[in-house]
């Protein structure tokens, strides 16, 4: 956070991130690998303890803030990006954080989540995606496939999911990402990726809930069978899977089609070259839209990082320009504007 | 400087107050007209009060019924408490804004009219089968026929305007014409149209010329035989100007956090009659006030409340449907037990209702309407420049008792306007904030023994690293806690807080004896109407006094004893009876409502006449 | 049929009522057991009443003490009105739940505990330095270490299963042992096991011979002496079966929508512990209930409202801070005059609170929590076969007088359950609806003279297009106006037409002496828990009746006359005085709060108490 | 409506549409136009008055219902998609229209619109985009271009506007199109296009609020500017704009480009072909972002339309398995459910 990182921060530990409270997830759920990979992340991220709040709505997800060593503000059920807007519009200084589920955010919440994309307004957004609502035990999410049999859809669900990415893309957010509990290492980096971004940053995080959704993302996240079901987006390099990195992505237009590079017509120089920074989202766009499709392997990491004025410097700014033009405030001389007159 | 000499031969009658009700076309800049003649009138040493009144359509077909603008100004020597029942002179532009105002003018009022707007076609929207200039149908009144928008076109005959512009101008003419005939100060208004239109020189003469003209007429022709002097009021000595609810808020708030040293942090949404507070508090950006239009009302307050958990002022403003959204919202801020100031512009209701008109109906809803038991204070404003002390109240509880206050306001007092004895930035009381420091054995939930407020923590401290929320908390800690006593402890302590600022706050202060026959308990903007009313009772020897409440949760510690020595209580609300409903349960007393849901302020006479009833009764 | 026949040797006591309270982990299947264990005595005949307690974390970390799930069951050959104040035995599954339960044990209780679930960490995890069960500390109680977990794995030995599924079958070992010890059915948990499992034949094996272990254990050991009989309750003649207050609503709702024809449709989203409304009505899509979990609580309610515009029943389900966010859609619903019904099902609070704990605090929401002057009916279920009745009620009054109805409900009797006395389809009151078909002079705001119900004209019918929506409308032909005698009649209409539900609804009914020294007036879960209390007070020869408010907007015609006719009135709530207030300020009597806001329902020794107390006092 | 023409429809003019309420807009409102043009295509959509109903919320678009002759249901701020969504669930056989204003629709009712979108609940959307709040008289709306100058903004608008085109497509909507209140003719065109759609149709439509944001679309809408800055999309066809009809637009990569057609490289076939109904909604994507790219013509038309099943015949498609499989709900049964005992 640039313009937080005045003095030189303290050296902390992931340990110094650990609040006293009793981590009550159930046991196994995934949130508890983002809990413990935000933690590693954050003695990096150049910014003291105290100058960082984390802002959540309800759900498991929303619980994080308890179990991190900072500021925290547990909201309620969908209004965290706002508040979390409002503290950093109050506080530009901060670096403000929200943890947020796919029923928090997605559902109840999608207005505030977009409204603040557009804003690009500097804060972090989490998606823990469990593609499941999980405090309420169990009902199907804005995120849940097509078909999905829960407590409220036993004739299964008639939903078509959002595309969190691709809805985020809509909405004109300027750091769209994805990652996973399972891949520690990944979600690191995306966590550090988003620390340094100056502007709206989201990250889709896919995550097990073990008790109500279990296994949701087990082809992308197990051994054995996410390395043909993921494709890792690295900025400037081909899009290349598979266990012995033998496929690739390469573009038909503007579709995706899997083409083995070993043995093949092609070869890496053919594929598809990611770009995190292009201004216009469409590539971004494209590979959201591989996501939902069978056939294709499921993109992970970031889709866009683009740069453009934040929402809270430009409010800032001009709370700075009229002091310039009309001086600081004088409250007599408001009093007295416009017609007066004296009684004696 | 143009001043405005009386044509010798005229006589000048002097009068006590006048009521002058201006109507035209939602285009016919009556409200511009009627705030000219209000600060004229103001400048000239009278005591005033306004009212402006417009339809819901933002401009409704030309010369319909409901798209009449009406802006009404009480003004005089003495007292005004009230924009008048009714007017001595209208001012009416067209066909449907006779028709509409028509039945508020006393028998034997004036009548001006823009004869120009009776066109056949006029008067068929405004539903009269006939011309009533000519029927005879206004006998009873002294009626003027003027051709405005004849002699403003002569006035501005060689500019070469555009026949829309010269239109424009008529308003001016007929402004003209009434500072004419109550001897008005010209000035303000012309130095108002040099301003106006800085870039625009034709429109500066234009309108100069149109107003002109108006003055003029009034002087030379022979139907104008009186002119009328208002003496200047006995006012409180000081420097004044004339402040609508709205602007009197936003300013108190201003001066609230200057004053306090926080910085302002207003979140809203646009909505009738609300708006107006973050259209001024926008501009005032130089006191470091941030404002945020947000994508809806929860969002509004939501940002207010990430705002002041950030350390700011915040505020948050709306009206009845958008303070239902805000609900949920607000009873986070009761969890959080973090200063909120929530102003709410009352409008006519259920439901999207009367947008423009007022009622005082959302009492109830500020005081219950969120789940579970979560208490906060009220409080209300009675008069336009009210709204600037109680603004800056609610900002002083709220800080001092680290609670969200609603304060509530209606379109009556938003838009209508009074004279305001400005006070001195410096003689405004200080108002102390700390934020918590002391990292030793921090507990953001202790509590100061006297206020119970708990410590403002913000981020960025050292060590002051916690969490808020909006499960139960923990008594001291702050950490989530199920236990049941505890929950008792914490829901006890949020009830005892805001008790507690009873102890902080005037006694309510009675007009008229301490007992008597009759009490009538009044809240809000109704208390021009019911001063007044209680005024002429009084002159008529009875025995009523008034106690009008600005603190409605909690009440003032001595309302009980109050009332308790009154025979009988009345109490006047613009609602179907929610501040008597209160007083019934907690004091026990047999108070009975007077009540009116018209989306219009009460008259005086009503009063007048209820309290006739009762004690004939 | 497989019996649980009595070692000869060991002796029978014949008991009136018992209180079962089983505890341990989320994980430990504590709700099951109290569920089977509940089935299994209704099916012996007794009257009984539940009442499952769990923590709002999902699955907290094992052995914690906020992570004890909990199921009281209170049994007995007489009237059973509450799960129990305090309990007769407690089983507990591990030191945590001792720890939790062990103050609502009488002195003098049994406590069965799973002797490997005392392991160090455990204890340490509850907070225990030594272990309770071998220090001393419980010489108070009856105390049998029973070991449970290797019990149930001797007898699972041969089946080679994981140690894990071995451990989930330990509570069936619990649930036999209990059965042994109260002589209950065992063959309905037989088949239920045998349902459930039908896939996994190991462990229909497993459970059932657990359960059998446990059965054959109280049998053989020498530790228990005495088994219990509990004869079987005078209920009313009838089929019977053990209903949860949200599943009783929700079978309401769907009865009322066959009775009368109409196609219900649920807008709903999720929250604790209104939730299972959705989950129950989602399944019966066979009697045309459609379903729709919105994307939040806005969205439901006002989905609902386009489908009650469409003529269907609409319905939407919640609890406080949803029910807080639904306010101004309320007020729309409120201005279209449609039908709605609004259940909510209340918890804990302000705003987030405590989800899984149960209040009474919604009331003041429900009567005033909108915009403006907007009354609807509030109507309250007082057991959980109760919210069946209601429910249906709620429907009548919502259809017959086109009118939101808000139905309240808490988590205790939601989650609670008690037998029902199956009504028979047939029974059951016919609800008739006629949708507005007639095109001649059709008005969409024209009333029925009795209940000033306006028509029900939707779209589909020829000739009768028309527009509705939130402004205020005009008399009759609801078109948009804005005049002020207009919005008076129409507020006036809004009231009235709710205050003449009071004519087509019971009286209330007191049980007790219809004059006397006191009058208990409650509403809701209380219900219970008061009835308990006055039944004892009365043996004791105090004068003491009590009156249960079902209808809390209108009240019941009587209840004025009813209170005028006690010395003194009690209120017992769990919120801070809402009825109380709403009593008061009606009716101007001198009532006085009992008010508990813990999370918990009333003790009827706590009201026992208070009533004493006001007694001598 | 394929569902709802079960018997010939009358034959209506547009008369039979107009209600006999007095119309309230501004004169001048860009709101007449749009009123007019529904009212003349209505007699050819093949539904009969009794059959239609428009929902709104609340906003001076938000009147439209009382203009129309049909059912109407003025709702409140923001909700009428989900109102409308409720009707059209609890009533299949009718066809649910929904007009709303840019803030009505994208401030406060922005999460029911996307969750409209991506259930494809079969309404029609007609959003008045004027860029201003007019009911409120004149404060920025989310698509007012940033550093507009309005009651609400006397320092600028710092607040970057959503795409409206983009983020339906971002939110999964079948039918998302562009029209404008001036072009009679194509706005026709496109109510009539979306009447025929099955799903949730989007029709974003460019208004003139002539008293608070008075010639915000001019440079699209009148003679001698329109020419240069419109581009009419056709589906199948190129696309082509310009005076002289002498300009067309190229793809490089993702990238729209202009190019000459007269006297140059690249003729007709070198263009960009419009695909209405490509089913990846990448090239809608593209379209849409030259929505505000200073360098290129505006699109109007429809960006996309595509097929797959609507949530309200998914809904009575469960509810009539439901019967089949179960029969007809019975009450006694149903009570019965479960553990049973008698009493005598
Ligand atoms: C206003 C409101 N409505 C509903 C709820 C109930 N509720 C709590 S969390 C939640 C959804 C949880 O799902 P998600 O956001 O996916 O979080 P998860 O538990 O899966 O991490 C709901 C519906 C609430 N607390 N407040
Ligand atoms: C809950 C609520 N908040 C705010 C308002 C005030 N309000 C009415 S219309 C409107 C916005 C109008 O803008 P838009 O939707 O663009 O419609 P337009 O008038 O421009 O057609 C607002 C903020 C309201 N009626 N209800
Ligand atoms: S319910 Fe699911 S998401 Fe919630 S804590 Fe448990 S495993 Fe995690
Ligand atoms: S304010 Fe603007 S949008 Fe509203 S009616 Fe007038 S011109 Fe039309
Ligand atoms: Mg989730
Ligand atoms: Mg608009």
């Amino acid at each position: 956070m640039a313009d937080t990182a005045v003095q030189e921060p303290k050296k902390y530990t992931a340990k110094d991130f650990q609040s006293d409270q009793d981590v009550r997830w159930c046991p196994g759920c995934g949130d508890y690998s983002i809990l413990a990979q935000t933690q590693r992340v954050f003695p990096d991220i150049g910014v003291e303890k105290k100058d960082i709040v984390w802002v959540s709505g309800i759900g498991c997800s929303s619980r994080f803030p308890y179990y991190m060593e900072t500021f925290g503000l547990h909201g309620i059920h969908g209004r965290a990006p706002i508040i979390a807007s409002g503290l950093k519009m109050a506080r530009p200084d901060l670096s403000v954080w929200v943890a947020t589920g796919d029923g928090d955010l997605l559902s109840i919440g999608g207005n505030h989540f977009i409204h603040a994309c557009r804003r690009n307004i500097d804060i972090k957004v989490l998606l823990f995606n469990n593609q499941i609502y999980g405090l309420t035990k169990g009902q199907y999410s804005p995120t849940s496939e097509f078909g999905k049999i829960t407590k409220s859809t036993p004739w299964g669900s008639i939903d078509h999911p959002f595309n969190p990415v691709a809805l985020a893309l809509g909405a004109e957010c300027t750091f769209v990402a994805r990652s996973l509990d399972r891949d520690p290492k990944h979600l690191q980096t995306i966590i550090r990726a988003a620390a340094e971004h100056t502007g709206t940053a989201f990250i889709e995080i896919y995550q097990n809930c073990n008790v109500f959704n279990d296994g949701a993302f087990f082809h992308l996240t197990e051994k054995g069978q996410k390395e043909e079901n993921v494709v890792v987006l690295e900025h400037n390099k081909p899009l290349i899977f598979g266990a012995n990195n033998d496929k690739g992505i390469r573009l038909d237009g503007f579709t995706p089609k899997i083409v083995s590079i070993e043995n093949s017509e092609f070869s890496k120089d053919d594929l598809l070259v990611h770009d995190e920074n292009k201004n216009d989202d469409v590539l971004a766009f494209i590979l959201s839209r591989m996501t939902y499709d069978p056939d294709l392997p499921t993109p992970v990491g970031i889709f866009r990082k683009t740069y453009k004025p934040t929402y809270d410097t430009e409010m800032q700014k001009q709370i700075n320009k009229a002091i310039e033009k009309r001086g600081e405030g004088d409250l007599d001389k408001l009093f007295n504007e416009g017609e007066t007159w004296v009684v004696e | 400087m143009e001043t405005n000499k009386a044509n010798q031969h005229k006589k000048t009658e002097t009068i006590e107050e006048v009521v002058i009700h201006f109507a035209g076309d939602s285009g016919d800049g009556m409200q511009l007209t009627g705030s000219q003649f209000t600060t004229s009138s103001a400048i000239a040493g009278n005591d005033l009060n306004t009212f402006p009144d417009f339809p819901a359509e933002i401009r409704a077909p030309a010369g319909t019924t409901y798209g009449v603008s009406g802006f009404q100004i009480h003004f005089g020597s003495r007292k005004i408490h009230t924009p008048g029942d009714i007017s001595d002179v209208l001012v009416a532009m067209n066909p449907a804004a006779l028709r509409v105002n028509l039945k508020h003018l006393r028998d034997g009022g004036t009548i001006i009219v823009n004869n120009q707007g009776f066109t056949p076609k006029n008067l068929k929207l405004a539903g009269y089968d006939k011309n009533p200039l000519d029927d005879g149908s206004l006998s009873n009144y002294q009626i003027h026929k003027v051709d405005i928008s004849k002699l403003t076109a002569n006035a501005l005959e060689d500019l070469n305007l555009g026949s829309k512009v010269v239109d424009r101008c008529k308003n001016f003419f007929a402004l003209g014409l009434m500072y004419w005939m109550y001897n008005r100060p010209v000035e303000p208004t012309l130095s108002w149209i040099k301003d106006k239109f800085k870039n625009k020189p034709e429109l500066i003469e234009a309108n100069t010329r149109a107003l002109k003209a108006g003055l003029h007429y009034g002087d030379i022709t022979e139907i104008f035989t009186t002119r009328y002097e208002v003496r200047p009021a006995k006012l409180k000595p000081g420097t004044y100007r004339n402040i609508t609810g709205n602007a009197a808020l936003a300013l108190g708030l201003v001066a609230a956090a200057q004053k306090s040293g926080l910085e302002m942090y207003l979140g809203a949404y646009p909505i009738t009659p609300a708006s107006d507070v973050l259209h001024e508090l926008s501009r005032h950006k130089n006191f470091k006030v941030k404002t945020f239009q947000a994508e809806d009302e929860i969002a509004a307050i939501s940002a207010a409340i990430g705002a002041a958990y950030g350390g700011a002022l915040g505020v948050t403003a709306t009206s009845g449907p958008g303070m239902a959204l805000k609900m949920e919202a607000i009873g986070l801020a009761v969890m959080l037990e973090l200063p909120l100031v929530i102003a709410d512009i009352q409008r006519g209701g259920p439901s999207t209702g009367l947008p423009t008109k007022t009622e005082q109906a959302d009492l109830f809803q500020a005081m219950f309407g969120r789940n579970s038991e979560a208490p906060l204070c009220v409080l209300a404003a009675a008069t336009p420049s009210d709204c600037f002390t109680m603004a800056y109240e609610a900002v002083r509880v709220a800080i001092k008792y680290m609670t969200p206050v609603i304060l509530l306001s209606d379109g009556y007092i938003a838009n209508g306007s009074e004279p305001w004895n400005i006070p001195k930035a410096s003689d405004l009381e200080k108002l102390d904030v700390t934020f918590h420091t002391d990292q030793e054995n921090f507990l953001p939930y202790s509590r100061d023994k006297k206020t119970l407020a708990r410590p403002w923590a913000i981020p960025g401290t050292s060590g002051l690293e916690h969490r808020v929320g909006g499960l139960e908390k923990q008594d001291k800690t702050g950490n989530i806690n199920y236990e049941p006593e505890n929950h008792q402890i914490m829901v006890n302590y949020r009830a005892e807080k805001i008790e507690r600022i009873a102890n902080d706050i005037p006694d309510a202060a009675v007009d008229g004896d301490k007992e008597g026959d009759l009490l009538i308990v009044g809240w809000g903007s109704t208390h021009g109407a019911i001063t007044s009313a209680v005024e002429r009772s009084r002159t008529k020897g009875k025995s009523v006094s008034h106690v009008h409440l600005r603190y409605l949760n909690p009440f003032p510690k001595n309302l009980g004893e109050i009332l308790y020595n009154f025979k009988k209580i009345l109490v006047p609300e613009l609602n179907k009876g929610q501040l008597s409903s209160l007083l019934r349960s907690k004091y026990l007393v047999p108070a009975v409502g007077y009540n009116k849901v018209q989306g219009l302020p009460f008259k005086t006479a009503e009063l007048e006449n209820k309290i006739d009833e009762l004690l004939r009764g």
